[in-house]
């Protein structure tokens, strides 16, 4: 797939339109993973936009937004930064061997407490 | 044997004072040419133009109709092109289910400056129409030569 | 029938160059009803319109047309030459062979033919035309300004300079408007009250300006030059021509507890209040709401203490019926609501304020006699941070599409004077633009950053909040590409304006368009920015939108200008080309009325024959042809047919389209 | 009042309590929950992606069901909420994934966003009615509470329709009816982290201490929410500043049901 195609495809998936942005920052404003975003909620919307696709799939700031849509709920132009990075995510993951989390990963840090849904989150998230 | 002519359609182009046809005098002071089978009725503004005479003019064996109307936003009577737009998109709609082609019938915006975009339009609609050939639907078949 | 003469114009060679004007003269002889056919060199010049002149005498003729440049060009001078000779001007069509025919085409008969067709058509018009008539109608020698800020104050002020009496009628106890509120003005930091109360007391001492205050417009009748406006004045408990505005009674009524409006509600006033101290008119009035008197019947202080006995507890609303010629509209605007906005804690915190608010913590006569201290503990902030665009150029529905236009420059005056009053204050501003187009403008921006030391951060704010008693303002610095979070002690909002709500019913009842956002629209975006659609009624201020005041000024001088051009008047011409009503076929159904952008049509009941000597009585429509302006929008809704326009009537353009079609 | 009720599978495992607590109190006030046959996980987040369309059946399957029965959808756990009234709104609002979802599913009757999903606590405020619970408060809770929401109720706001997403009340106004004194603090709809502390312990860690070091601040001897997720970040990765309890377990006490 080319990155023309491949940020087509990013566009559509993402449901939301990247050109409404206006630069003002306010998702990064507000984004409480900021700290471990290399690329920052507003650089998804505008690299999306400029088919920057390769840097955004390899990015690690895919595995740091919690979706806690604050991006979105704050955009004054009604564009959705977490869906830009669902979007990247949802590309990636779905790729062969591209997997966010290992099972091997997960025994050392269960504990008693962890509750089902963070198991099932996380591996909808991570993972295809 | 019959000659067999070459077909040069008739067309019927509306347009508004304030605007298109001030367009269409600037595209003559300019000698942009466009073919002379355009033939320009002058309205007060393009939502003057009733369904009707659209298809009065089919009706008479117009092989097209060209309406022309301020940009949106520039409409000398304020909203009148917004009518224009909304009434055309429903007409030709419905012409093109009697089948009298999309193409056969067109709303363009072209300012009073806009003299080349007048003659360009024109070229390009009477090639659209000159390749769609003679128009045959809903026409007065006494109108037609024989 | 018709006896129609057709005159073929060369242009010298710029028709008869490609277009064989004798053919077409001959040609065109033949056509039914062509009484006359000539071909001139140069019709327009005095020659060629006394032929036309001789023509239509000799020949009698009913109708004219005329073969040669475009309509746009000399249709009025061919009108008017027809005219002297006795032929009603609209019974003269023009057929441009010109700019549309031998100019465009080059092959000679081709262009005759076209030109022939050209001709035949304007012949199918002329023939349906029938004689028109402009209309007159007298002219009120009187204005109306609706609203008393800075933009009514100008528009009344220079009609009023031209002789002609002004009224202007103000919602709020005083004139002034929210200039009056405003601290400094950039981007020449003169005090605005400075330049403003001037003006009016101009307004007052002007034996020409009427000013209405505590009044609003209720009703609107009539059109251009013939408006009939009823205004109701508000009851404000205190006579207007009594009061001397001594005071006494502010001080002693017992009900202190009203928030000051005028102080954007952050201190209190008594019941009984003059707004500020160079209110026009100086009188007081009652808070109905708040007055002890008047809500339970015990007090009747003020009243006591009065000298001069203005205070009737009494007073009702009285309505004043007056007639205008031309009506301006400058109601202004108001700082949009920002509850939506919770993330910058407006409601929570009482340390986050509005730039309106700031207006009044910085002025003289403000709550804090000028003092900039801040609300919750009346201690001299040392970080105070700007948020712009709050609610501007927002299109999640919480705030307004458009920018508001006045913030960027306000909100460098307030950084710069803080700066400039208390050095020791550390002032951040988040921005996403700076926009500053005006004269001097960029230069002030400029001055702010780099004389006062102003901290621009390009990035927008995600949240303010409380922590530790500081306001934590998190936002991005887009350019350094971080997250800051800055304790701020005061916490200034760039607020987004939006028009006075008042103007809607204002709108409504002048039949004036509004856009989505509730601004005033304006005849034509460029060339006409200053009357509004419909005739008569023009447009001064933020009503129409966001701008500074020097264009509100501007542009309330233009409006008095458009008044003074219409006022001079003693009867106003009317364009004959107008809609009329059959009233046989109307059927009332307000399909026409809805699309009319001059709200030029209304219904009238009528009585109607219906046969067997018996009538009814039938809603149709009746069109103002004053008002009128002739699009021909109406024509084409009526769903019965009953809408026609004169001069473009639709048998007239199916003419033409046979003429055209005909092979 | 009986009403449809979607459990979720950590109130059937980790979060038992938030469940069994729900069910005492809904007796004591009269509401029959209803559980919903045959119900699957929804999957514990919404997939965002246009295109993802197998992953949110399930969500669809226990609306429809709710559909047949009473129209009402009762939720409790904050996830499964945010999930299936996401995915509602889209079967009601998204042509695509409509017409894809039904496809899949195969329905007597197609499923176009009928069933209105309520939120517990929206039940309690709207059907029940918080002066009725204060009404039946045998032991007012007489404490500082802080009310943490999280996203998942709150955001995004257009779709969820819960409450004003900035500043949020209505766990403030289930505190008052409990006889509790809710503490208004900054960051009660800031989110803990979610799954994100099964990759970056570290961010969840931060942002828990941040939560509930403000809800200190602010004055609350300790904090509630709706989410089994939340809970356990802020029990685990912000361990020690406050406790952290369910909602639930709250308004059991107070109507002494516990």
């Amino acid at each position: 797939m080319d990155k023309t195609e491949m940020t087509e495809i990013m566009k559509e998936i993402s449901g939301t339109d990247v050109r409404k942005c206006m630069k003002c920052g306010k998702c990064s404003g507000r984004c409480p993973a900021y700290k471990d975003m290399d690329i920052k909620p507003h650089q998804f919307v505008t690299m999306l936009e400029k088919g920057k696709v390769e840097e955004l799939l390899n990015c690690s700031a895919i595995w740091n937004c919690f979706s806690c849509m604050a991006c979105v709920e704050r955009c004054p132009r009604g564009v959705a930064p977490a869906q830009v990075i669902e979007a990247v995510r949802t590309t990636f993951t779905r790729a062969q061997n591209n997997n966010g989390l290992a099972a091997e990963d997960i025994p050392p840090i269960v504990d008693e407490l962890i509750p089902q849904q963070l198991l099932v989150s996380a591996y909808r998230k991570y993972n295809k | 044997m019959q000659e067999i002519k070459e077909f040069v359609p008739n067309i019927v182009a509306f347009c508004c004072n304030w605007c298109s046809y001030a367009g269409a005098d600037l595209a003559g002071s300019g000698r942009l040419s466009y073919p002379a089978n355009v033939k320009i009725i002058r309205v007060p503004c393009s939502c003057r133009v009733n369904p009707m005479f659209i298809l009065k003019a089919f009706q008479r064996g117009a092989d097209g109709v060209i309406l022309c109307g301020c940009h949106p936003g520039d409409c000398h009577y304020v909203t009148g092109n917004y009518y224009t737009r909304r009434r055309m998109a429903m007409l030709f709609d419905f012409l093109n289910y009697m089948g009298i082609e999309k193409e056969r019938t067109r709303v363009e915006w072209v300012s009073a400056a806009e003299g080349a975009r007048f003659s360009q339009v024109m070229n390009d609609f009477v090639k659209k129409i000159t390749e769609l050939g003679e128009n045959r639907r809903i026409t007065d078949l006494r109108v037609k030569e024989k | 029938m018709q006896r129609i003469g057709v005159f073929i114009c060369w242009c010298g060679s710029n028709i008869a160059a490609t277009v064989d004007v004798k053919r077409v003269a001959e040609a065109i002889k033949a056509e039914p009803g062509v009484v006359y056919s000539a071909d001139y060199q140069y019709m327009c010049s005095e020659n060629g319109q006394q032929l036309l002149k001789n023509a239509i005498k000799e020949h009698n003729l009913t109708g004219v047309v005329i073969g040669s440049c475009s309509p746009r060009m000399h249709e009025a001078t061919f009108r008017r030459a027809a005219a002297e000779a006795g032929l009603n001007p609209y019974m003269l069509e023009v057929a441009n062979i010109r700019e549309q025919c031998s100019w465009i085409h080059k092959d000679m008969d081709e262009a005759t033919e076209k030109a022939l067709i050209l001709i035949r058509t304007a012949i199918a018009k002329v023939r349906l035309n029938t004689p028109l008539q402009e209309g007159e109608s007298p002219v009120t020698k009187r204005a109306l300004v609706i609203g008393g800020g800075i933009a009514g104050i100008q528009a009344a002020l220079d009609i009023a300079e031209a002789g002609f009496e002004v009224d202007i009628v103000e919602k709020n106890a005083t004139i002034g408007g929210r200039m009056a509120q405003l601290d400094k003005t950039f981007p020449t930091l003169d005090c605005s009250a400075c330049i403003l109360t001037p003006k009016m007391v101009d307004c007052a001492q002007s034996d020409k300006i009427d000013i209405l205050s505590y009044s609003e417009v209720e009703e609107v009748k009539g059109f251009v030059g013939n408006f009939k406006v009823k205004i109701r004045k508000k009851a404000r408990y205190v006579d207007e021509k009594k009061c001397t505005g001594c005071k006494v009674c502010m001080e002693k009524c017992p009900s202190k507890k009203g928030l000051n409006e005028f102080n954007m509600n952050l201190n209190n006033r008594t019941a009984i209040y003059i707004p500020f101290a160079q209110a026009i008119p100086n009188v007081a009035v009652i808070d109905p709401e708040q007055c002890i008197k008047l809500k339970t019947g015990k007090c009747g202080i003020c009243q006591k203490f009065c000298g001069a006995g203005a205070i009737n507890y009494e007073m009702k609303d009285e309505f004043v019926d007056r007639e205008y010629g031309a009506i301006v509209v400058a109601t202004g605007f108001r700082p949009i609501n920002i509850d939506a906005f919770n993330e910058y804690g407006y409601s929570d915190n009482a340390d986050v304020i509005t730039s309106l608010e700031l207006e009044r913590l910085m002025n003289a006569a403000g709550p804090t006699n000028g003092v900039l201290l801040r609300p919750s503990d009346k201690t001299h902030p040392k970080v105070i941070t700007f948020i712009q665009c709050v609610g501007s150029r927002d299109v999640s529905g919480c705030g307004k599409p458009y920018c508001s236009k006045v913030c960027c420059m306000y909100t460098a005056k307030h950084a710069m004077l803080i700066r400039e009053k208390y050095p020791d204050t550390e002032v951040h501003v988040f921005y996403i633009d700076v926009r500053t187009p005006g004269k001097n403008y960029d230069e002030f921006y400029r001055r702010a950053v780099e004389q006062y030391g102003v901290d621009y951060i390009k990035g927008m704010v995600g949240k303010v909040y409380n922590e530790n008693g500081k306001l934590m303002v998190q936002g991005s610095n887009l350019i350094d590409n971080e997250q800051v979070i800055i304790p701020s002690d005061l916490v200034v909002l760039a607020t987004a304006i939006e028009p006075e709500p008042s103007v809607r019913k204002i709108a409504t009842l002048l039949t004036a368009s509004i856009d989505t956002n509730n601004f005033m629209n304006e005849s034509h975006p460029k060339l006409r920015p200053v009357e509004s659609p419909t005739a008569g009624v023009y447009l001064a201020g933020m009503c129409q939108g966001p701008k500074d005041i020097p264009e509100t000024v501007s542009q309330a001088s233009a409006c008095a200008a458009k008044v003074i051009g219409l006022l001079v008047k003693d009867k106003l011409k009317t364009n004959p080309c107008v809609a009329h009503c059959n009233e046989m076929m109307c059927n009332g159904c307000s399909q026409c009325a809805n699309v009319c952008a001059y709200g030029a049509i209304t219904y009238v009941d009528k009585e109607f024959r219906i046969g067997g000597g018996k009538t009814e009585v039938r809603r149709v429509a009746s069109v103002n042809p004053a008002v009128c302006q002739g699009c021909g929008a109406c024509t084409v809704t009526c769903p019965s047919g009953a809408m026609d326009l004169s001069g473009f009537s639709s048998k007239q353009i199916m003419s033409e389209v046979e003429a055209i079609c005909k092979r | 009042m009986k009403i449809c009720y979607y459990p979720g599978c950590t109130l059937k495992t980790k979060a038992k309590e938030l469940d069994a607590y729900a069910r005492k109190a809904a007796e004591a006030l009269g509401v029959e929950m209803e559980e919903v046959k045959d119900w699957q996980c929804c999957g514990a987040v919404y997939p965002m992606a246009k295109n993802e369309i197998a992953t949110k059946l399930s969500a669809v399957r226990a609306l429809d069901y709710a559909k047949h029965n009473g129209g009402k959808l009762l939720t409790l756990c904050s996830a499964c909420h945010n999930v299936i009234k996401r995915v509602n709104d889209d079967m009601k609002n998204d042509e695509n994934i409509r017409t894809k979802a039904n496809n899949y599913l195969a329905l007597e009757e197609s499923y176009n966003g009928e069933t209105q999903v309520i939120h517990y606590l929206e039940m309690l405020k709207n059907e029940v009615s918080f002066d009725e619970i204060a009404k039946k408060v045998v032991k007012p809770l007489n404490r500082k509470v802080g009310a943490y929401y999280g996203c998942l109720l709150l955001r995004p706001s257009g779709v969820l329709a819960f409450d004003n997403p900035e500043n949020p009340s209505i766990i403030e106004d289930f505190i008052r009816a409990i006889g509790g004194t809710p503490v208004i603090y900054p960051f009660r709809n800031e989110c803990c982290g979610a799954y994100v502390s099964l990759k970056n312990q570290t961010l969840p860690k931060e942002r828990s201490a941040k939560i509930l070091n403000s809800a200190k601040e602010k004055g609350a001897e300790e904090v509630i929410t709706a989410c089994p997720l939340c809970l356990y970040n802020l029990q685990v990765n912000g361990a020690g500043i406050l406790p952290a309890r369910y909602f639930t377990e709250l308004l059991a006490e107070a109507l002494g049901v516990k």
